[in-house]
């Protein structure tokens, strides 16, 4: 059976890189002619998470013929590999395994939602691969062979929750997100963070939708009934994805603006803004470290070339883009610094890396895998951009695991030698958090 | 709707004749069956005693295919008693497969048969004995079984086409291994929806023949049938059912000649 | 024995029998290659093609798992990926137990979702599962009983064709909701995975994953017997003749139900191996497993291999899922679900027996006597009587 | 603020709300061309310096400034069109008509300075410009703007409002304005510390007679130190306004159920043609609705470029094209696929579910996997209270809507021909056939019709929902459901199925939460059909068997 499989996964693999070859000439076959490294990019393209990561994958490939253009990397050129794991998570498995082991990838750019990424977890660690991992999550992880560029939650969410407490004179909280585990961890680490602040349990309300979630209607109106008490109130939405559309739009139509009840969103960016008329909208927050409208020249010189690439000049860009971007750089300037791609020698050369970021400062690769970054809040436009109304003086450090959980408090990452590890418990004084 | 929702306790039972209810081998009381308004069975009573073979005429809509899904089960009566056994058994209590299991076999108007079954798997299907489902996962065929099936291909004509497909066989044939289906279930009572309908003059002849012989062998048999010619082959007691009701019994000849039987189906 | 008469229905045809060669071949032949060929060689066989073939096999034996009652009793479940899944949970639950102290907090007792969520005690639903015998029992009785209440109450309700197949899909949906919930105790959306331990055996090692393949063989020409077994059985017939003519079986005195039920439960246990065995070959468990758009690709499977065929339902499994391994790589990944979608309008408007029904009509049409053939490889009709909707 | 005398407050208040007033119609020029006006550099300043605090600040002493200029730069502010010179620290005004205007000076400035910025507005200053300008507008000759403006001082609770408040009732000759100024100074009063007794108490009762969600954030708001006395009857009342609340809020809750219904109504009842007419299980169906909002944002983007003066009516202009196109596309599938597949149903789950690949595919290549926006007219957007029900015209008009669409369909299949030989050609195909009807182009229409009723389904579901191509997805497995619990082939069994499944849920969902209650949902569902096994509306009748 495998004979035949191989057998026919090669005449047909010829076949079709045949096509390729003549469809694409000019750039398939002078780049096999040389040496060259592959690069792997790991994002749905079909599914229900195309509509995040597809826009992910040409930011790669964008990033892929920039740096070709620039002479690749150690003067070979960069190849990149797409693969379509369909927001399917064991898939996302098989397809790290394909990348890894068959096309011999020197660095996966990939993932967006946790699950996909605990899924591949096994997998880069079992063939030594490396993985950037690009989105904002929950934190409470940190692995040899991942490389985190999104915002840990004390980059994102403990940052917007002091600015409306601070700014806005908030008392009381809706905690509402999707059930699954990135907002589940947030709240709870907002709830402790909460009540840390002298908050009362009765002012923090906590719900929970199904993904997808699309009848707002008693939500919106519990939340309305939630913030009559007396009290400012606000809504800290950890809600993903497509849900997000229908709760801003019945939130707009029940009249609930940001003025009264302000909603900071810490999964609402300029693409999920596209799809939604923003006039009602304006005023309500989001929380992230990197809005499109930030004024700097690296930002516009990175939106020009990308709208250039992309050949839409209404494209927008987002938080995530730029971790991808972020980390992209990252790893050419550590195979630089390491003279190779063999992973055991561009792990330990990632520590340090340092990079600009887009929002006109550097951003630096620590020891727990996590990168350095600003918190921005914005506020909503009415053009579907964000007002960046607050942006932390410095640059945050990633907690990965968060001293406001009881399980992760002792816990901490450092992935130099002689520590070598990703859950050293500092009241044992173990590694593997025994 | 369950039986005890229609089922009306105040039927006086034992203002019944007793002779009837205790000899008869099927007894029908007082049967009335609405669909949407319309009543397809109207208060019908009658009795079928052991041994007898009756046939069973009416035009469209009398009546005569709802009265069998009530005898088999299929149709719950509004209200209204059906026995079998001397009295012993309420049908309208038990669903099709009990009532089947209990010695009533059914034809149906359009032949059913097994088609993407071989004609001796169909009455192998048929053929009286183990029903469980676990059981008949290991189930082998024993020689009194393989016996009784010849037996039954030597009654329906159908030795020659053991091994075709049930749903190769010609409509007649079809027709003829559902009788032979009928007869390996070896029932009390063969109730046998339109047998002939399609048929040939020489099948229907032959189906009579078939029919009445089952009958010989100690088999009721109610017949529900519109081809007159049959009807007199078969040479038996004749039921005329209009709007759900008992028109006129007797023999074939003295219901034809009832004036409302003949206003019935010729006044319209 | 009456066996010397007239001679019982082999037990196996002739496809059934290449079936089993090819099967059990693989199981030879696929770790050999890998073991004893130079990774150079051209017959190699990669360490991570056996994985994926193993994950194909699994597929195949889930798909077996629903011809068994779609093809030969006509009960189309759209929700019998919820069975694999639950298979896949059992036996992911006892990879978690496996993992003890290596999780990441360290805990030796609760898996790490719970860690960070403040659970302090392990739910009752999880003791047990640290022992792999009362896991593999899982593994069979949590589908069984579920297709057993489900079965039993559906079934004698008389709920058939159309709005059986609804159902199923709500039940799977449910079960989805359900367990993508973090307060179920599943570990929500995340699932379960980071696996070591298989008893004992490193999860990852390439030895436990040869073992993981030829096991899924295994368990693949077992359950192909099985099937085989049941559809030619007494009971075998009684379930065909329920899929032509299920009232003509009723008045003939059978309980269609119960034979409903039992083919539905067995069914449900063999998708729950198939889970079972797929999930330490991913590494993850998730409740995406539990949405019904897996179930009608399962479906789908079947048709294109040929339904009524078990032969054709485990091709078709491996065909269609080879084609999604291979289409969703490179070039054509934009385009893969064009083919996938062209795939199954064509099937059915130009294959409606699938690949391998297509095949047994061409071959009984060139044998001299068609009707001898039918009973060794039973097709379905070109049309399965369906309940119409009411008027 | 508060240690302000109350007379120089109200004249304040008064100057400013006519400066307002003043620079609504006269040009900054003529309001300047008054003379003598107090120096307002210092807030001018503070509108330099970037930053929140400061810019409040500066907005508190404009304000009471007593500047005429004042109001122009207020209202500059509100509408974003306040900017400012970092390097020459000069405060601009962009007069509505593009015109740049020095805000100390009010001269006309001919070219803006080098690096001039935007003076930025977050929540806590649009909340300020609010209530200040709610304040100014109480004296608006408009009754309609006074009434709104007694609102924004209600809900912004700002002390300093009070003597303007005063004033204003003091003249306000509308009863409906009065009870609105009334019921602000009331909630005001509440929680304004040193207030005398029998003065709050007072407030309370009018305020508790308001009885909604407004009132009871505003007696929650009496100050902890308040007497007994005012706690108790602030209780009291606030217990009287829970209790109506709680009734209310069974009706909001019914209220909800038949707006999901109508919602689910809508997706199911396209649905109802194709699977319960037709028998064909389409699993294409959900696209047939994605492609229904697709066609209203393209008819959205073609009026938004061509011709937004009619954005209002584009959904309006969205309904017959999508019905159009999604039956062509739906009479198409039935002529190259469906049709050799009658008989069949189950075998059209497994072509119609390739089809739907392929058009969310087709989709995601044509426009891209993201969400496309498909706006809201006028007359969708916003609310109105009904009783203590809040009804938002978007829910209000799909209800309207699904219940249009329903009629016309039960007209279409009852009064028309086409309708009757469709009819004719579900019941007895063979009969129908012989009786000269086409039945073929029966079947298209029909499998047509089914499909477009769902693309006008998409131009409704547009307004609340994602315009991705994931869209129909959501919508498939509830869309069965509803048929399938209603009963198949019964039009009245989908919208009492719709109904019942759109009203259960939202009863479930305060108690079991939006997932459990489901879940829940979806049980009760497989039990029902153990019970009803042909569905709510299943026809009794002598079965045909065979």
């Amino acid at each position: 059976m495998s004979n035949l499989f191989s057998h026919a996964r090669r005449v047909a693999g010829r076949a079709v890189a045949g096509a390729a070859a003549l469809a694409i000439a000019g750039v398939a076959v002078p780049a096999a002619a040389q040496e060259t490294i592959k690069v792997g990019v790991l994002h749905s393209l079909s599914g229900t998470m195309a509509i995040s990561e597809t826009t992910l994958k040409d930011t790669v490939l964008f990033m892929v013929d920039q740096q070709n253009a620039a002479g690749g990397v150690l003067g070979k050129k960069l190849v990149p590999v797409v693969v379509d794991p369909a927001s399917n998570w064991p898939l996302f498995a098989e397809k790290a395994r394909e990348l890894l082991a068959k096309e011999k990838v020197a660095v996966v750019f990939g993932c967006w939602t946790s699950v996909s990424r605990k899924s591949v977890l096994p997998v880069f660690k079992e063939l030594n691969g490396i993985l950037f991992y690009p989105v904002q999550y929950e934190g409470e992880e940190s692995e040899r062979n991942v490389f985190y560029t999104g915002a840990a939650p004390n980059q994102q969410a403990i940052p917007a929750v002091d600015y409306l407490m601070e700014n806005e004179g908030v008392k009381r909280w809706v905690l509402a997100g999707t059930d699954y585990v990135y907002p589940r961890t947030t709240n709870k680490i907002l709830e402790a963070y909460l009540k840390s602040k002298g908050v009362a349990a009765e002012d923090i309300m906590i719900n929970y939708t199904p993904f997808g979630h699309s009848d707002w209607q008693t939500i919106v109106a519990d939340i309305k009934k939630f913030g009559s008490a007396g009290k400012k109130t606000a809504v800290v939405s950890t809600i993903n994805g497509d849900a997000n559309v229908p709760f801003y739009k019945e939130l707009g139509n029940q009249g609930i603006k940001a003025t009264d009840i302000p909603v900071v969103a810490f999964s609402v960016g300029e693409e999920e803004l596209a799809g939604i008329d923003t006039k009602p909208l304006v005023g309500h927050l989001a929380a992230w470290n990197y809005f499109q409208s930030v004024d700097v020249p690296e930002n516009a010189d990175f939106i020009k070339k990308w709208r250039g690439y992309i050949k839409n000049d209404k494209r927008v860009t987002n938080d995530p883009m730029e971790a991808t971007v972020i980390g992209f750089n990252m790893w050419v300037k550590a195979v630089e610094k390491a003279g190779t791609t063999d992973p055991d020698k561009v792990i330990p050369a990632l520590i340090g890396v340092s990079v600009p970021n887009l929002t006109g400062g550097f951003s630096t690769m620590m020891p727990n895998h996590h990168i350095t970054k600003p918190v921005l809040i914005g506020e909503i436009k009415d053009d579907g951009q964000f007002d960046v109304v607050e942006k932390t003086p410095g640059l945050i450090v990633a907690e990965e695991w968060s001293p406001y959980l009881e399980g992760s408090k002792d816990l901490i990452a450092d992935w130099r030698s002689p520590m070598n590890c990703g859950n050293f418990n500092v009241k044992t004084g173990k590694c593997g958090a025994q | 709707m369950s039986a005890a929702d229609t089922l009306e306790p105040d039927v006086p039972v034992e203002a019944i004749a007793k002779k009837d209810l205790t000899e008869a081998l099927l007894y029908l009381d007082g049967v009335t069956v609405t669909f949407d308004g319309f009543r397809a069975l109207n208060s019908l009573s009658f009795t079928v005693d052991p041994g007898e073979m009756r046939a069973v005429i009416g035009p469209n809509g009398a009546g005569k295919t709802t009265m069998m899904d009530v005898i088999t089960g299929k149709t719950r009566p509004d209200k209204g008693d059906v026995f079998f056994a001397g009295g012993t058994t309420d049908l309208t209590k038990l669903d099709e497969t009990q009532i089947a299991t209990l010695g009533i076999g059914r034809k149906f108007q359009k032949p059913t048969v097994f088609e993407m079954h071989t004609v001796i798997d169909n009455l192998r299907l048929a053929l009286k004995g183990q029903r469980g489902a676990l059981a008949n996962i290991f189930r082998r065929e024993t020689a009194a079984e393989r016996e009784k099936i010849d037996e039954i291909f030597e009654t329906i004509k159908l030795s020659g086409h053991r091994d075709r497909l049930g749903g190769a066989l010609s409509h007649g044939q079809k027709q003829w291994l559902e009788i032979g289906m009928l007869l390996a279930q070896d029932p009390k009572l063969l109730l046998v929806d339109e047998p002939v309908a399609g048929m040939t003059d020489a099948e229907t002849a032959q189906t009579a023949e078939l029919l009445r012989e089952i009958n010989a062998n100690g088999h009721s048999v109610v017949v529900v049938e519109h081809d007159m010619t049959f009807v007199r082959d078969l040479g038996v007691r004749v039921m005329c059912l209009h709007e759900g009701s008992v028109l006129a019994e007797g023999t074939l000849d003295q219901v034809s000649a009832n004036e409302r039987v003949i206003e019935v189906y010729l006044g319209r | 024995m009456s066996n010397a008469l007239t001679p019982q229905p082999v037990l196996l045809g002739r496809s059934g029998l290449v079936f089993l060669a090819v099967v059990l071949g693989a199981a030879v032949l696929v770790p050999a290659l890998n073991l004893l060929t130079s990774p150079d060689s051209a017959l190699h066989v990669p360490t991570y093609v056996v994985s994926l073939l193993g994950k194909y096999l699994t597929y195949a034996l889930l798909a077996l798992s629903v011809d068994l009652i779609w093809g030969y009793v006509g009960i189309l479940s759209l929700g019998h990926g919820a069975f694999f899944a639950l298979g896949g949970y059992a036996m992911g639950m006892y990879l978690m137990r496996q993992i003890g102290p290596r999780g990441v907090y360290g805990d030796p007792v609760l898996p790490d979702f719970m860690v960070f969520l403040n659970w302090k005690e392990l739910p009752w639903f999880w003791h047990g599962f640290d022992l792999f015998p009362f896991a593999a029992l899982m593994v069979l009785l949590a589908p069984g009983i579920l297709a057993l209440v489900f079965g039993w109450f559906a079934f004698r309700s008389r709920v058939t064709g159309v709005y059986l197949s609804i159902i199923t899909q709500a039940m799977t949906f449910a079960l989805l909701l359900a367990f993508f919930r973090n307060d179920m105790g599943f570990g929500g959306n995340n699932g379960l995975t980071d696996f070591k331990d298989i008893l004992g055996f490193n999860i990852q090692a390439d030895g436990t994953r040869l073992v993981l393949f030829v096991l899924s063989a295994l368990a693949l020409a077992l359950g192909y017997v099985l099937c085989r077994f049941l559809v030619r059985s007494h009971f075998g017939k009684v379930l065909i003749a329920i899929r032509d003519a299920e009232t003509r079986v009723r008045f003939t005195g059978y309980r269609a139900e119960n034979y409903k039920v039992v083919a539905f439960v067995v069914s449900a246990m063999l998708a729950g191996i198939a889970g079972a065995l797929y999930v330490p070959q991913v590494g993850i468990i998730n409740p995406g497993e539990f949405s019904p758009a897996n179930s009608i690709e399962i479906i789908v499977w079947v048709a294109v291999g040929g339904r009524g065929t078990l032969v054709g339902a485990a091709l078709g499994a491996v065909l269609v899922n080879y084609a999604k391994t291979y289409f969703t790589s490179g070039l054509l990944a934009p385009y893969w679900l064009f083919m996938l979608g062209g795939l199954f309008v064509a099937v059915t408007l130009f294959l409606p027996k699938g690949i391998v029904g297509t095949f047994y009509d061409w071959r009984r049409a060139r044998a001299p006597a068609p009707e001898d053939l039918a009973p060794d490889d039973l097709a379905p009709p070109d049309k399965l009587p369906e309940p119409k909707p009411a008027e | 603020m508060i240690s302000r005398g109350l007379p120089s407050r109200l004249g304040c208040v008064l100057l400013l709300a006519l400066g307002l007033l003043a620079g609504a119609f006269l040009s900054p020029g003529a309001v300047m061309a008054q003379g003598a006006a107090p120096d307002i550099s210092a807030p001018l300043a503070q509108l330099t310096t970037d930053k929140y605090d400061d810019t409040e600040s500066a907005l508190g002493a404009l304000a009471v400034s007593g500047s005429p200029a004042a109001a122009g730069i207020v209202a500059a502010l509100a509408d974003g069109r306040l900017s400012y010179s970092p390097a020459t620290k000069q405060v601009l005004i962009k007069t509505p008509q593009g015109g740049l205007v020095d805000a100390a000076t009010g001269q006309p400035v001919a070219e803006a300075p080098p690096g001039v910025k935007a003076v930025r507005v977050n929540n806590r200053i649009r909340r300020a410009i609010e209530a200040a300008s709610g304040t100014l507008a109480l004296v608006n000759p408009d009754p309609a703007k006074r009434l709104e403006a007694a609102s924004a001082v209600m809900r912004a609770r700002d002390e300093a409002a009070l003597p303007a408040l005063d004033a204003a009732l003091a003249k306000e000759t509308d009863a409906k304005v009065k009870t609105a100024l009334t019921l602000a100074r009331a909630s005001i009063v509440i929680g304004k510390a040193g207030v005398p007794e029998a003065e709050r108490i007072a407030a309370i009762e009018t305020v508790g007679a308001q009885g909604n969600q407004d009132a009871l954030a505003v007696l929650r708001s009496v100050p902890a130190d308040a007497s007994p006395a005012v706690k108790a009857a602030a209780q009291g009342a606030i217990a009287g306004i829970e209790r109506s609340l709680a009734i209310w809020s069974v009706g909001q809750n019914i209220w909800y159920g038949v707006s999901l219904g109508s919602v689910l109504l809508l997706a199911a009842i396209g649905l109802a043609i194709t699977f319960g007419v037709m028998g064909v299980i389409n699993m294409a169906h959900g696209e047939m609705v994605m492609l229904g909002a697709y066609v209203t944002f393209v008819v959205q983007e073609l009026i938004r470029t061509y011709n937004p003066a009619l954005f209002d009516l584009s959904l309006l202009i969205a309904i017959p094209v999508a019905f159009l196109f999604t039956g062509l596309i739906g009479v198409l599938i039935e002529r190259t696929v469906i049709r050799f597949l009658y008989g069949r149903a189950l075998e059209t789950l497994l072509a119609t579910w390739g089809i739907s690949l392929i058009l969310q595919q087709a989709i995601r290549t044509a426009f891209g996997p993201t969400n496309r926006e498909v706006g809201a007219p006028s007359w969708m957007s916003g609310a109105f209270e009904l009783g203590q029900l809040s009804i938002t015209y978007g829910r209000l008009w799909i209800i309207v809507f699904a219940m249009l669409v329903f009629v016309a369909l039960l007209a279409t299949l009852r009064l028309t021909r086409i309708g009757l030989e469709m009819r004719a050609v579900t019941q007895n195909r063979r009969m129908a056939a012989s009786m000269g009807i086409r039945t073929n182009w029966v079947d298209a229409m029909t499998f047509g019709l089914g499909s477009g009723i769902a693309g006008i389904a998409g131009v409704a579901l547009s307004q609340i929902d994602n315009v991705s191509p994931n869209l129909g997805q959501s919508y498939i497995i509830d869309s069965f459901l509803v048929v399938v619990f209603g009963g198949v082939g019964n039009l009245w069994g989908t919208l009492v199925g719709a109904m019942s499944l759109g009203i259960a849920n939202k009863m479930l969902e305060p108690y079991a939460g939006a997932v459990l209650g489901k879940i829940a949902l979806l049980v009760i569902v497989i039990l029902f059909i153990q019970k009803r096994p042909r569905g709510l509306f299943a026809l009794k009748g002598r079965a045909i068997e065979s």
